[in-house]
């Protein structure tokens, strides 16, 4: 019923105190270079790579992060069946034309771009695990504030961040009672019993809402939030790191450019 | 001995991720014991908890309830929460329901029951938790101690005969907790086991039949209360406290006075032992009686003519019904808590005093007086108030 | 369902984000004015978010293997209305990226669009349509819903589509093969959902 | 006598639709006093404890604030909430931000700090509280114990006189309590006013200097603990229960004990009367000493290697600094709460202790025994432990 958060693995990850703009700089220009990719090898490559720190580096253990790919990867596989039977191509394997508009046919060319979709989309799941799993938000509102985002809307994002890691605790409280008392025992109850569990979520989300404005006013609110200042500094070593990598991954783009399955 | 009802054999569990919580454990619980989990914040008494009725699978070991192995498919698990029911720290996550009647219907809809059988389940749970009348009422506008009871009524409703109580008295007021301790009691004496988890060791002390320590996923002492809270360097491993009238009889023992076998766990054993120390003996010369009255079965009434007909008596009620039933006719309380006890300290003093309570309680009254006198070698007669008695 | 990191070739992942920039701008001077005028929105506006993520990281029990779950952003549409919406969505799309691993960065425009802008426009659009007709106040909250979750799939059928289209056919038939695998699909969830959320709300009337 | 810092002219409030809550109510508390208000659940005590700060503004009477009435403009509430600092009884209520140093920091920057003078007053308040070090932890990772005093630093960051608990030890262990009620003391004792509502009486009543009885929105008794608590009628109109050391002096009292004017508080004081009426006396010939380590002070390795040289002593650490120091140089704590009264105990019985603690709690044991000593007739002699004692 409830996922894991992956705050909570960022926030005692291995690589916690390394500066923030490295960890960021290397996910997201990982996620550019995979998209700037042709080739299936160089996405492939960074999977590698972002995995292998995530693990090491990070001490992400296995099974959490192999977990992690599952939800995507289903999704990425129906999808890329859609692709290879679509695309159409020269070297026809296989074909079909169920309707007059629609053909479906297996090709070479079709397998070839399905297969990288599905390489860009591993490459590109690993970066944004790479930052999921080592920085954690409340380390990102700090770049966002130097980024320049309106202030309001991160003390927005501030306190939506809150208050969804102690709405979580009650729903999960409510969830158990209800699981107790035999609650989700057939279709028709799990809908009926679901939804009240989603009434009492609204009803606590109100309360919050409600505590919130007093907490805030009883401690002259006055439109500002707090920002922990810096983050940790760059050190030169995952500096170093970093810029290996990134001529690396850009090495290999380059090289592998066009590069096929078939 | 009865029967074993709920047993851990070296249970371990460990969060995804995180810390074990449970480091070992084995247990047994017997059908009608009062158990006390105690232990500080983070001891793993909740998690703990959650193994009684399967909402948590243990890594390694194995829990039996009725001598069976638990085991985790739906049909089981079903079954093995309708026997033990658990009730929530917090009321206000388990009643969620709009009204009263609604919430306590719960678990028997659940249960698949027909409409009638729900109905009686649901007026039974809530005129034993002393809530009858309240089936209309919205949850949110109760008091803490009116919803704890709602949420005890949505579990005694699916009639277990394991019931599990985190934390019970967390945020109830003083005479709230003694209104749910003597209900626990009332429960208890109907057959049902009844295991909580506290951190409040003035709460345990005198009223657990056996106390678990635990501290850090383990059970670093399991024994009577005097036993398990006597010990400093335990009950300091488990962040705790010693109980205010242990550890006076524990520096009174340093100081050469002599205690008994059995520890005092109330003020009556206290006083007992200070008045044997200095005057030598605690036998009094004539003694008060005390009357007992069962409120469910007495004539409308009787009550408040018979105490006008004995002035100078004192009168305390046990439990919601009784105390319910006082206000109904009017009757001044003296006491609401510590009943039996503070009559008793009465009669030593050779006052009368009555008690007002019901159903099976009227025979713990009695129970309690005898195993006092036994011990003290004082003699307190038990009367009982009949309808008949109302002038005499 | 979001797309995930990855899927959308680069051109698209532009495309989509210069296309919710604007409504995202929209959103925040809108939000702007709201806060400025009454400092006890931004505590509200914030559990609402919560309250969307909540609903999003709680699956539907009985639909085992789908990671459908309820949205919720009908209900912040017509409370606070599409655009500010759209700024909570934004937000908490990117909470889900980072802490569920649901969608992803450069994907985020495209999501914001399905799920932050025309979801709860639809949602926004039906509530207000139907809310002064005789139309039961139940049934408009499941038609808002249940459509706004429809809308979200038909809107991601689409992007998907727009970036692969088919070699016969082109564009249209790739969507109806997109439709068919995402959005018909999802069918009886949405209608589950619009269930779920109309019981909701008989809930919260009911205390 | 010190001045009024809080005062109430016969206030009353009645929420939109509901019932009357406060009806009639008028006090004042002096500046560096410790006060209680305790109460049932629903006796008015939450919305009586918001107006200290103005959060509700009673329908009639006045609140008075250093004597001022207390105004309704933003500006003076602002001023008010920064003197009158109020904690809930729920920390995950008060708690805002996303990492323990921005919630600190939220009350100063809101006040306009410069950004050096934000970062001093979080440093200092997160290190009174013990908690230096969970500037970057997220709230939702700490323990109960740790975010409520996450929530005491966000309202001491501001620097308040008058700090305001509600229900302050509510859902902690005996452990964790004892550590916050040691807490209150040491603000109290650096001049802060400590205003408490509670239902716990065995915590007010050796706590408190003064305690108010509420009920249904009414003050029902107003005094020094034991005779607030004395008083058997008012407490049971208050649904309390009387502390157990005041229940036992008072049945020893009816039983013809001589109880002294002043009533036992703690263990300490009624081993003192137990032991004066069976042997006539309590004086004893050699008592032990109590030795006081300041652990801000003393060097590093001192305090294990002095424990070495004196076997048989036992060790007591009072405040979290403390516990942390001793935890950190690896000292066996003996006593973890109730410290300097186990160890006057002790000491009675001719035998030695080291007490470690820190800053202004120092002199406390000081006074504690000092005003033992005169009212007991011992002679307790205090001594200080300084880096060069070491080895003597």
């Amino acid at each position: 019923m409830f996922e894991e958060l992956l705050e909570d693995v960022a926030q005692t990850n291995g690589l916690r105190e390394t500066s923030t703009w490295l960890k960021l700089a290397a996910g997201l220009s990982a996620i550019v270079l995979c998209l700037l990719s042709t080739g299936y090898a160089a996405p492939l490559f960074i999977a590698l790579v972002l995995s292998a720190a995530i693990l090491t580096l990070a001490r992400v253990d296995l099974r959490t992060y192999a977990e992690l790919f599952l939800v995507p990867l289903w999704f990425a596989l129906m999808s890329v069946a859609v692709i290879v039977l679509i695309s159409g191509g020269e070297h026809v394997f296989w074909n079909w034309d169920p309707l007059p508009f629609l053909s479906l046919s297996v090709t070479r060319e079709s397998i070839n771009t399905g297969f990288f979709v599905l390489c860009r989309v591993i490459g590109g799941m690993s970066a944004l695990l790479f930052i999921a799993l080592t920085t954690p938000m409340t380390d990102l509102f700090v770049v966002m504030r130097k980024a320049r985002v309106p202030d309001f809307v991160i003390d927005l994002a501030m306190i939506i961040y809150r208050t969804i890691f102690f709405l979580l605790d009650q729903v999960r409280q409510i969830y158990h009672a209800q699981v107790m008392r035999l609650g989700y025992s057939g279709w028709k109850e799990s809908v009926h019993t679901f939804s009240v569990l989603c009434g009492s979520a609204f009803i606590a989300s109100w309360d919050a809402g409600d505590d919130l404005v007093r907490a805030m006013d009883a401690r002259c609110y006055d439109g500002k939030f707090a920002l922990l200042g810096e983050n940790r500094p760059v050190e030169l070593r995952p500096l170093a790191a970093l810029a290996l990598f990134l001529i690396a991954a850009s090495a290999a783009v380059v090289a592998t450019q066009g590069m096929t399955l078939l | 001995m009865s029967s074993i009802v709920l047993e851990a054999r070296d249970i371990r569990y460990r969060y995804p991720r995180g810390q074990e919580a449970i480091r070992g454990i084995s247990f047994h619980f017997r059908r009608g014991e009062k158990i006390a989990l105690v232990g500080p914040n983070g001891a793993g008494k909740s998690t703990l908890l959650q193994m009684f009725n399967g909402m948590i699978r243990p890594d390694s070991g194995m829990m039996l309830f009725d001598n069976r192995p638990m085991e985790y498919d739906r049909a089981s698990l079903r079954e093995l929460r309708r026997k033990v029911g658990f009730v929530l720290q917090n009321p206000d996550r388990q009643i969620i329901a709009p009204t009263v009647y609604q919430d306590v219907a719960f678990g028997p809809t659940n249960l698949g029951y027909s409409e009638a059988e729900v109905r009686e389940s649901v007026t039974t749970a809530l005129r034993h938790v002393g809530l009858a009348g309240f089936e209309r009422r919205p949850p949110h506008q109760l008091s803490g101690g009116e919803k704890k009871r709602v949420a005890i009524a949505g579990v005694l409703a699916m009639d277990p005969d394991v019931l599990v109580f985190d934390e019970p008295t967390s945020g109830l007021d003083p005479s709230g907790s003694e209104d749910l301790m003597e209900l626990l009691d009332e429960l208890n004496h109907e057959g049902k086991t009844i295991v909580i988890s506290t951190h409040d060791v003035e709460l345990a002390y005198p009223w657990a039949d056996r106390v678990i320590l635990l501290a850090d996923g383990q059970i670093i002492k399991e024994d009577i209360p005097d036993v398990a809270f006597g010990n400093t360097k335990f009950v300091r491993m488990a962040h705790l406290s010693v109980p205010t009238l242990l550890e006076l009889s524990a520096e009174l023992e340093k100081r050469g006075f002599f205690i008994p076998g059995r520890k005092p766990r109330s003020v009556l054993d206290m006083v007992h032992i200070i008045e044997s120390q200095a005057r030598g003996s605690c036998c009094h010369p004539a003694p008060g009686t005390i009357t007992v009255c069962n409120v469910d079965t007495i004539a409308p009434g009787t009550t408040p003519l018979w105490v006008q007909a004995h002035p100078g008596i004192a009168v305390g009620a046990m439990g919601t019904r009784a105390k319910q039933c006082a206000a109904m006719e009017q009757v001044a309380l003296e006491f609401t808590y510590g009943v039996i006890d503070k009559c008793i300290l009465r009669a030593l003093r050779g006052k009368d005093s009555l008690i007002l309570t019901n159903g099976s309680m009227v025979g713990r009254v009695t129970e309690r007086v005898e195993a006092y006198c036994k011990e003290s070698g004082n003699v307190i007669s038990v009367a009982l108030l009949e309808t008949t008695d109302r002038l005499s | 369902m979001h797309i995930m990191e990855g899927f959308l070739p680069w051109q698209w992942c532009v495309i989509w984000w210069l296309v919710a920039l604007p409504c995202l701008m929209l959103g925040i001077w809108q939000l702007k004015k709201v806060i400025n005028a009454d400092r006890e929105a931004l505590p509200l506006l914030g559990v609402t978010g919560g309250f969307i993520f909540i609903l999003s990281s709680l699956k539907l029990p009985s639909v085992t293997g789908s990671c459908s779950h309820p949205t919720g952003t009908g209900l912040s549409a017509i409370c606070f209305g599409p655009w500010i919406t759209a700024v909570i969505c934004a937000i908490v799309l990117l909470f889900q990226s980072l802490f569920l691993a649901h969608g992803g960065l450069s994907v985020l425009g495209a999501n914001i669009v399905s799920m932050g802008i025309v979801g709860p426009l639809v949602g926004y659009a039906i509530y207000r349509l139907l809310k002064d007709t005789s139309v039961n106040i139940y049934l408009t909250v499941f038609l808002a819903t249940a459509l706004a979750d429809m809308f979200t799939y038909v809107t991601t059928s689409l992007e998907l589509a727009l970036a692969y289209p088919a070699e016969v056919g082109g564009f249209a038939s790739s969507f109806v093969m997109f439709m068919a695998i995402f959005a018909v699909t999802q069918v009886p969830l949405a209608i589950v959902e619009g269930v779920v959320l109309a019981l909701v709300f008989k809930y919260i009337v009911a205390l």
